[in-house]
């Protein structure tokens, strides 16, 4: 099943998507964030590649990209790590495009492919540079998601939703990720904006930080990405389960909002 | 070195790999300085800014004690002796006009030896605009006397601690801090690097250098062009600027980096800062740490029009080594009385090494663009002398 | 401001108050420069080392954000932009060419702020001679960019500790050297001080300030002159050469010393260093010891010439103090984007005060010369804000 | 008596001459020194009135002008000590023109005259700029003593020898006052080609150390100033008496030489 179908069906069911992030390779056991979050209830789980430069990342993700190279994370390596897995959950890679680049578009793709990953997130990569990337992860099936901002203009989220398989992100704020203390206003705009022109699962990242922000976030969206929160406590020692258990009150209250309306 | 066109292509090079966020604020940039390029009165601005505050046009300076040492005519173009002592602020006056015209108020920069913040704080206010720029720490410790003449400038210098702390970082640093400023501020790259427009955009406010030198040369040389044409090259905005005015010509193009920091000599096929060019990588694709003694060419990457010139053959590009640049600054310093940046240092080593093992012929002409002055590298030198 | 003799007299002033041991060479070098001055060959020379290796002209830079804040017309001549950053190598270049004509191998030279030494340095290396500069040890410390430079291009920096460790001292102790090397060495004085024929000498070299400024007023100026001309008065070196280039307008010449060091402001007639001029004295004949802010504004005296243009009614000297020179410093940088030199800064800081009390009147066309740049001032400016 | 009759006089009957200089107000008590060398034989000796920029002198008479001028020594109270004193030994008086200028030649040789000076050295005050002060001293009585230098053409050399009063002052060689480890080749030079000139007294100063020295460059001058090597000598401490025998040597050195020929 493709990633998109698989977070269609979710949201079609009436669930709102949590998909959480975590940095590969972060810790040697990092895997265990992977069942800890499946546990809580992800959707999906986004699997950060780590890469040297991330020029969109805020401190707490540049710190964890960091760590994991330190540590002598590779791609590879997590890749390994991930295909050995047994779980139920689509996993998205994330990195730069750098990373892409250095392998080529079809074997990195076709890397992701061997390793059960079902889709992948290059946010320096835009609609403009994607093409040989487009082609290439469509090859290998896997769902390319695009990046959606609150400047892209009308025109360019039309063909930005048109283009994006597994879902759109919509990028919240003007700004890098991190933890905010509110959902920017921008968030809601965006996601309306992207829903009135597609059926494809919509999906708010960027400062998405506590039950409340997931809630708030997933009224005009179809679900939520939680990274730089999770990063913080993972980076704070936080063990799998009690990261875990953070998640699953995401969980629960994305679930008593869908139950309250 | 034409327009690229809307994609910003040099041959495979160039792009505008940049967040979502940043695309439309890149197209903002690139329509005001596509129509303010054929605006008449943004170029007769430019032109006056330049002649009345930079000290344009520089002097071509025939350089005559090491011409006579190393067996060639040596000709320096006089970057160092621009407002603030380096061609970055070239570059700078045409953006910070363009932002200007576009209504911004503030100018968001990155700077690796501090010319290019410098300049930036310079034109910011001369045009009453605020500045803020991004340095990375162990830069900010080297070059303490820019530092300090940004914030007598009125410039907000934000230190970077992250990854090398140096030029790669704080270019990250600044367009992070972009991303989220786009409304009101406009990012005045220092280099032909980042996305597109500016590798180009950059270049051609920067071709001052070649344009003029290509005018000085034909009334200096009886053979009206040089032979060589050489400049350092970090991102490679002074060689490109350079380059751009003999491209046409026979001279031979040589852009000369820090060992430690050549991207074009060294570099592979990479993304990075927007653009797809020339990056030191490791084996998994991870950027490399550039080592140098120039803070300015302290830079893993090279602009991607660089790379587009090393793959069709028409630049070589070449690596000097820290001590190479050390001692060719010194003895330009006692043989013509010029102490040049330690960035510039490099092309002149080169030259010397060149011209001793016989690479440059004897009786050749070079002309050299001296990107910046050395008092900023004082402190660097007090450590290495 | 003609010729003033064998005598070398402004009236009263200058002469040459030497020991008998130096007559012999101060008329050597009249001798010299009186020949060479009406050589064609070597004015040839001289122009085209300025062009090509110094960077002449100079631009006249309009000053638009602190002129409409101050309610006049402020027009900067931006000696700062000469190579090595301040107008001292005008007339080391002329010395310097000079000396060479005269079979000298060594120049020596006493400085202040650095800027002499470094133009002697420079213009030594260019030329192939041997270079020493004496200066004072509170200078050492408070322009060491300014010493580290000098010991780069070659030039042998000696302390001198005695006295007030500045400036005075430092000419006392290069004049005491000169005498036991007259045969090989030549002394490039470094102001409009120093006995016949250096004020002359000097003022003449550094006249090229004064007569390019005056082409450039007539086009940039509808009134083709300034209301004034205002210039920093050290020894007086910048102001004699830009004086020059007006004495014969309309234009009113103000002079601006520091309040320490304000020779002719507040100085009685006496001799120092050979010449009878204007010195602060105590009341037994004692010359006082300048304090300011500015290495090179620190002097007790000033140059014969400005003593007459005072005795005239020709020029007029003012004073300022070391606080308001630090504001005006800072004031130029952030309206501006030039940071002057220290001393310059103090022409600045009274065109701000005089404009701010109505004794220059609103829409008064002003010319400033700013000697140099601030570079060499960040760790004074650093202790000082 | 004038100081060139006097020197004349002696040089006439044969002694060579023997100046000492000392710094005036160098210590409370300094014209004990001018005592200690009239008794050791002194023909003339030179008082410096100090000025703050001794533009001639090396580091040991700048050290001793310092010290005076720390004590807060006045020309005024210099020439006060000594119209005090009873003396049988000219008195020249030797400052830089600064001084002069600062009272006006004819009120400062009268200051002279009146405090018994009879002569006055200035090193800083050339032919050329010498009128004003010639003509003042000549008035007041005083012998305004022009110096030679090394440097000094022929005709020049003869104009000074013509215009000096009092004695001509030899400066030995091409640089500042101080000690020196051997009386320079100009010296010699320099005085037998004044005295080819004039029949007027010439001294011969600067780096006269010993009464080697002054033997030796007495042999072509009437005789010799010695400033540094006694300025030293009492910027060490050495009291009166033993200045006094340093000089007494000298003399002895001088006499015996004449002696012996
Ligand atoms: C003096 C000088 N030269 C050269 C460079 C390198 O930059 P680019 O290659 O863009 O000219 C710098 C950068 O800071 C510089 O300051
Ligand atoms: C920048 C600058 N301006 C002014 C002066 C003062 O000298 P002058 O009065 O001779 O121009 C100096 C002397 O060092 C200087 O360095």
């Amino acid at each position: 099943m493709t990633l998109e179908t698989r977070l269609r069906d979710r949201r079609d069911a009436g669930r709102k998507l949590l998909m959480p992030y975590v940095t590969g390779g972060i810790t040697p056991t990092w895997v265990d964030y992977l069942r800890a979050f499946a546990d809580a209830g992800a959707d999906a789980i986004e699997v950060g590649l780590p890469f040297s430069d991330p020029t969109l990342d805020g401190v707490t993700i540049q710190q964890a990209t960091d760590a994991a190279l330190a540590r002598g994370a590779t791609a590879r390596d997590i890749l390994g790590d991930i295909s050995g897995l047994e779980h139920d959950v689509p996993l998205v890679a994330s990195t730069y495009y750098n990373l892409v680049v250095h392998d080529g578009p079809e074997r990195f793709c076709a890397a992701l492919r061997d390793a059960g990953v079902t889709g992948l997130i290059v946010p320096d990569l835009p609609l403009d540079e994607a093409g040989d990337l487009e082609d290439a992860a469509a090859s290998a099936g896997i769902d390319l998601v695009l990046l959606a901002s609150p400047a892209t203009p009308q025109p360019r989220l039309d063909e930005i939703a048109r283009r994006s398989r597994g879902f759109i992100y919509a990028v919240s704020l003007m700004g890098t990720t991190g933890e905010r203390s509110v959902v920017a206003e921008s968030a809601t705009t965006l996601a309306s904006r992207i829903k009135r022109s597609t059926e494809r699962p919509v999906m708010v990242g960027f400062g998405i930080s506590t039950p409340e922000h997931a809630v708030e976030a997933a009224r005009s969206a179809d679900g939520v990405i939680v990274g730089a929160a999770v990063m913080r406590r993972v980076l704070d020692g936080a063990i799998p389960h009690d990261v875990g258990a953070d998640l699953a009150r995401m969980r629960r209250a994305l679930d008593q909002e869908r139950d309250r309306r | 070195m034409s327009d690229p066109g809307r994609q910003g292509r040099f041959g495979e090079y160039g792009g505008g790999y940049v967040p979502e966020s940043l695309v439309a604020a890149c197209r903002e940039v690139e329509e005001a300085f596509r129509e303010a390029w054929v605006d008449p009165g943004f170029r007769g601005s430019l032109a006056r800014l330049l002649a009345v505050h930079i000290g344009r046009p520089t002097p071509l300076t025939p350089v005559r004690r090491l011409s006579a040492e190393l067996g060639i005519n040596l000709l320096l173009k006089r970057e160092d002796l621009a407002h603030t002592g380096s061609h970055k602020i070239n570059n700078v006056t045409g953006q910070a006009l363009l932002a200007s015209r576009m209504g911004k108020t503030r100018l968001i920069a990155e700077t690796g030896a501090g010319q290019h913040g410098v300049a930036t704080a310079t034109v910011a206010a001369l045009l009453g605009l605020k500045a803020t720029v991004f340095m990375g720490e162990r830069d900010i410790e080297r070059q303490a006397l820019n530092v300090f003449r940004m914030r007598m400038l009125g410039a907000e210098v934000i230190p970077v601690g992250t990854g090398s702390r140096t030029l790669k970082d704080a270019t990250s640093q600044a367009m992070r801090h972009w991303v989220g400023a786009t409304e009101d501020s406009y990012y005045c790259v220092g280099s032909v690097i980042g996305p597109h427009p500016y590798p180009w955009m950059v270049r051609t406010f920067q071709r001052v250098i070649g344009d003029e030198a290509r005018g000085q040369c034909a009334s200096e040389l009886s053979t009206g062009v040089p032979d060589y044409v050489v400049a350092c090259v970090g991102g490679g905005s002074n060689a490109a600027g350079t380059f751009a005015g003999f491209v046409d010509t026979s001279a031979r193009l040589v852009g000369v980096e820090a060992e430690g920091g050549a991207g074009a000599a060294l570099g592979r096929a990479g993304v990075l800062h927007g653009a797809r060019s020339l990056f030191l990588q490791d084996g998994h694709g991870q950027i490399v740490e550039a080592h140098s003694v120039a803070a300015g060419l302290d830079y893993p990457g090279v602009g991607p029009e660089h790379a587009y010139l090393r793959d069709l053959g028409r630049a070589r590009y070449v690596t000097v080594t820290d001590d190479e640049a050390i001692s060719a600054l010194v003895r330009l310093a006692r043989t013509e009385g010029i102490v040049p940046a330690i960035e510039s240092a490099h092309a002149v080593a080169w030259v010397i090494r060149a011209a001793g093992a016989g690479e440059l012929p004897s009786g050749a002409t070079v002309l050299l663009t001296l990107s910046g002055r050395g008092d900023k590298d004082v402190s660097t030198l007090k450590e290495q002398l």
